[in-house]
């Protein structure tokens, strides 16, 4: 299965054709499939009616799509044996939450693999969690928790936020001989974008200026991205926007350039704060680039706290275009 | 043993068994009608069909005995003791609710009535009963505790290290698996290889029950729970019950392998009619009950809608 | 049970007599468990005659001590639904590594329960995390994950560094009706130091300056005090070493104080490096203390990768006083 | 069944299993006498007088078949085929060793001889043997996968998971259990509540033998192994063992709840005396059998000796 065929594309938006994210996910997922046999998917309700959110309700290999128990532990255990024995499984989890079960292979196991026996056994895993927002489901189902697997060495952490870089990154992450946890905004999914119908690749650990600016560099992850672009085009805003689509690995240069030009940092990151991607961003920053800097880094993300239900308390918990906006204006000021 | 050889119990009982059972139905069937003016924002997962194992049970707890179930909250809950003007609130996201609207449907609270808290995350609450149960036993205490939970569960590891760690240890756990052969739309065939009672024999005594009779229910449990009071250790009961809703939301089921007959399989339906048989209510009475249940549903309507929503700046509280 | 009698405490050592770090610990379990018959352990060999390293030996309430089988998962929810129920358990992990088997209720569960319930129920639960070095052991049985921890919203994390600290956190956790992730690092446990006989509760969320310095404020934690403290000695060095002692709640306002004096920021802690504590301080510091930083922040943790099991490959891995000391010179030149 | 009744295999097999079970011995036995000098840095787990179990069942698979253990590793990991010299350097931290040094005593690996890599967390690796089970009937090959755990691991959630999921897709996968009653320092009964052969006959074919008698563990593992590979579904067999050596470490174990009769006891004793009833083999050529052994494990640590150490800089590689 040579992989190595398919393209590495650099464009950032080729192809004529638009469709929406969760197309775009579905196409990836099957054409993947198509090409490898080894390609196959296991999650609890991934083969059922809805089909993971729609992402995969029409795929041409359905027989490779595994349902399984209410048993996220075993289930990694599972797919990684599969994946060391010849198999490139993904792994789907309907919410992010429910990857928490799973922490010990995922720590433990999945994330050690590879080093611990020095690539004699590679690990080609990909992990999809979906995320999203409460809509009064309440802290135990409205997490996000890059920054968990961010933390640990030996995986790889995706967090697309456009239809484009959604196909060329998940198809990376199949190809790929580690393990990849690919987190998906479920609030992305209608959003549309020019998407090449043939299978590319995206380089892993390259981000993307999705605005250019002079005044402020905005590091945004995910749904962040759109809510900071919404933020800045409704307010005219002299902002760069970076979109580092791989959380892991990091694309510092490129932070580190874009900070060069505005001298200020801002990262929009919908995770808890404390040791969080946000934090990360802006330690790199003041470590390697704070000869460029002239301010204060400062971070936009969840507060402390679970997440509550009410819609009231809800609102005031989750970060938006004009929270953001209203960020950027003070920093500016 | 089916409903026909269960000699009923005494007509106050009866009557109680009732009416919680239509409580839950009546409260769950307004929230059918009131779910589409989006007056309650967080996902439902109804009870109805399925009343006779929360009530069949709890009949049997005392407000000190503990409870730990899941997602599909609104049954035990109410059968527990929780007012149905707590519960409304709270899918209402007010301050009054039993969360203080801070939990939504899935995540609801009240100490009083031994309720812990209960966890949409499916099995851990199984393991929260055990220990529930130990601290009575340290403590020297006569409270028991019950865990709660949907076939589902029983996949979950937990639910096994439970039963492994509650049989070692001898505590007063019921383990009480609602058996509606489903998990989300996964009949339980896909889900399960073993039939429960037997697997959880291995741990300790086991049964099973028919789950659409409250006089079996009620029976069975009655002699469960008395094993778990008076001998001190685990038991395993199992009810077998059907979905009638969809998982999620207010829509019927429509699964295929899911087939409902709403007229023989209406727990509700099989007591009126024994005890109209046995002359203890008319349609009449019955009639009666409905409407006084409609008039508390009615009151725990308003009084959520009065109450008043979290305020913004108290988002960060006990944390 | 009014443990509001106990001492609150602030001295920095008072208390004439001398004790191991390991006496101290079992000190204050031992008077914990006697003075509140609600306070008890459990963990898996919590109850053998190992005596969790020697820290538990000589109870004198040993029927107050519970092992368990290997089921960190379902152990955790006993330990919270005891908690629930009125006790204040003690729950014992002797790697921090097997915590990962339970991440689904420290993080879905204990973490969420007090305030999903808006503290109707409380959660006085504290977990010992013992963490330690590799010796061979290799990547899953050398952890130390602070980070993860304190990532999470509604645990408590605390990670004393000396023998008086140690008893009296350790104290404050069992009193307190928050959970506790409490991580004792085994190669402090010989060190020894002043510690008084009765009980005492130090304060929750309040940092520690151990040695006062002017030219670089350290931020270190648990037996990177020790070993950042001996560069320092041995190097003469005019350094301010500052030990959290709480990771969360966080001392912010003594960090940025103490930069505010020394103008520079380096954080010393043994855990991997992205999202992790050291990131979070850099963050902190870069951000409401840009002001005050005549310099780069910087961090000195584990590198990207797991633990390795040759000897020489630990060394390689594990930070030292001596390269603590040569990164301080670094910065200080 | 006992040892007496069952029928030698032929000779050369049962020449076979004595070595092997010699050659992890004996290999251990060198652990032991060289440990003290610190050449050695990391935590061992010896499997001396459990021999019987790995070399029974490892006899009957093929390098194409794939193992995963746990931190126990020697016994099973020599059975199944990995070199003497890499696992000696593996254990001295050389770049020679099966997992160049990364991975320690616990952590070992041989993709050619179907060991994926051993997991020192106890549990998981039952997951993935059923993980490589699936791969094999996906990919329609023939190969069969062992998930080889102590009795500890079955307090764990993920062993009743994977029950669970291997039964429910029917996966070729032996689920092999080396009981030696122990679990650290504490008894079997301390830390699980049920018979394994009952308990996990609730989901598949279950059965118990006594795993210090090698005829006896080839025996069942034989048949168990054969309806994995004909019948491509789980199946689960327990070994009962008793642990020799301290649980970590190179001291004899002194728990006075693990009395352990080294006479009677021994695998190795015990099949000798068979071959030596049978004729098959004499003091003699067993005195030459473990001469050979030796000299193979003097050559093994002699290569570890001579191996280079892994370069500092080579800290950050494969991550
Ligand atoms: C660990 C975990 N995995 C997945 C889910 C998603 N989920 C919610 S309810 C449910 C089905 C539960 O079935 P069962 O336990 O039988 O309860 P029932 O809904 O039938 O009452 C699933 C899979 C979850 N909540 N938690
Ligand atoms: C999840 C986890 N918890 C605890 C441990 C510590 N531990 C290592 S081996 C062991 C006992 C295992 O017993 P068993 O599975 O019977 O294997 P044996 O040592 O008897 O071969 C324990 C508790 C661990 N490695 N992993
Ligand atoms: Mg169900
Ligand atoms: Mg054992």
């Amino acid at each position: 299965m040579p992989w190595s065929r398919i393209t590495q594309s650099h464009a950032a938006h080729d192809g004529d054709r638009i469709i929406t994210y969760k197309e775009a996910i579905g196409e990836a997922i099957d054409q993947a499939m198509e090409y490898d046999p080894r390609v196959f998917a296991i999650g609890l309700d991934a083969n059922d009616k809805f089909g993971v959110f729609g992402t995969m309700l029409n795929l041409t290999h359905k027989e490779r799509v595994i349902g399984t128990p209410i048993s996220e532990n075993a289930m990694t255990g599972v797919a990684l044996g599969a994946a060391l024995s010849g198999l490139r499984p993904i792994m789907i989890h309907l919410r992010v939450d429910f990857m928490m079960v799973a922490m010990d292979q995922i720590v433990n196991y999945v994330a050690k693999w590879r080093y611990m026996f020095q690539g004699q056994v590679k690990v080609p895993l990909v992990i999809r969690a979906v995320i999203g927002r409460g809509w009064g489901s309440g802290a135990q189902h409205s997490g996000t928790l890059q920054s968990l697997f961010t933390h640990i060495p030996g995986l790889k952490v995706m967090m697309p936020s456009s239809p484009y870089d959604v196909k060329g990154l998940f198809l990376a992450a199949v190809k790929d001989d580690y393990p990849v946890i690919f987190i998906e905004h479920r609030w992305l999914y209608k959003n549309t974008g020019h998407v090449p119908k043939e299978m590319y690749c995206l380089p892993i650990g390259k981000g993307h200026i999705v605005r250019q600016g002079n005044r402020l560099t905005v590091v945004a992850t995910s749904i962040a991205v759109i809510d900071t672009l919404a933020a800045c085009k409704d307010n005219d805003l002299d902002v760069e926007v970076l979109d580092p689509r791989t959380l892991k690995p990091l694309d510092e240069e490129l932070i580190l350039q874009s900070v060069a030009k505005t001298g200020r940092l801002l990262v929009v990151d919908y995770d808890f704060p404390r040791c969080g991607f946000a934090s990360e961003v802006c330690a790199l920053v003041a470590e390697k680039g704070f000869q460029y800097l002239r301010g204060p880094v400062q971070r936009l993300t969840f507060p402390e706290c679970s997440m509550p239900a009410s819609g009231v308390l809800e609102k005031a918990f989750y970060p938006s275009s004009a929270r953001i906006a209203t960020r950027i204006r003070e920093i500016l000021k | 043993m089916s409903s026909e050889q269960i000699a009923l119990p005494d007509r106050t009982n009866c009557v109680r068994l009732l009416r919680m059972m239509r409580e839950i139905r009546q409260f769950e069937e307004r929230i059918i009608t009131l779910y589409p003016t989006d007056v309650m924002v967080t996902p439902v997962h109804l009870h109805i069909g399925q009343e006779a194992a929360p009530v069949g049970v709890c009949a049997h707890l005392t407000p000190a005995d503990t409870i730990f179930f899941t997602h599909r909250t609104h049954g035990p809950a109410l059968a527990k003791g929780l007012s149905m003007r707590k519960l409304m609130a709270e899918l209402y996201g007010r301050t009054t609710g039993c969360s203080r609207g801070y939990g939504g449907s899935m995540h609801v609270v009240d100490p009083e009535h031994g309720m812990l808290g209960s966890s949409s995350i499916v099995g851990g609450g199984i393991a929260m009963g055990v220990g529930s149960a130990l601290a009575s036993k340290q403590m020297g205490r006569d409270w028991i505790s019950v865990s709660y939970f949907g076939d589902g569960a029983t996949d979950a590891g937990i639910f096994w290290e439970s039963l492994n760690f509650a049989a070692l240890k001898s505590v007063p756990v019921l383990f009480l698996c609602e058996n509606n052969q489903l998990s989300n739309v996964m009949p339980k065939s896909e889900h399960l290889s073993v039939e429960l009672a037997n697997a959880a024999g291995a741990f300790m005594p086991a049964s099973s029950v028919d789950g659409t009779d409250v006089l079996a229910v009620h029976e069975a449990a009655g002699r469960a729970i008395r094993r778990v009071r008076e001998e001190k250790r685990p038991v395993f009961l199992e009810c077998r019950t059907k979905r009638w809703m969809k998982h999620q939301g207010i829509e019927r089921d429509d699964l295929p392998w899911n087939p409902v007959d709403r007229e023989k399989d209406c727990p509700i339906r099989k007591l009126e009619q024994r005890l109209s048989e046995a002359g203890w209510m008319t349609a009449e009475t019955i009639h009666d009950m409905a409407r006084g249940i409609e008039k508390q549903i009615d009151d725990a309507v308003e009084f959520a809608r009065q109450s008043p929503f979290p305020a913004e700046d108290e988002l960060i509280r006990e944390v």
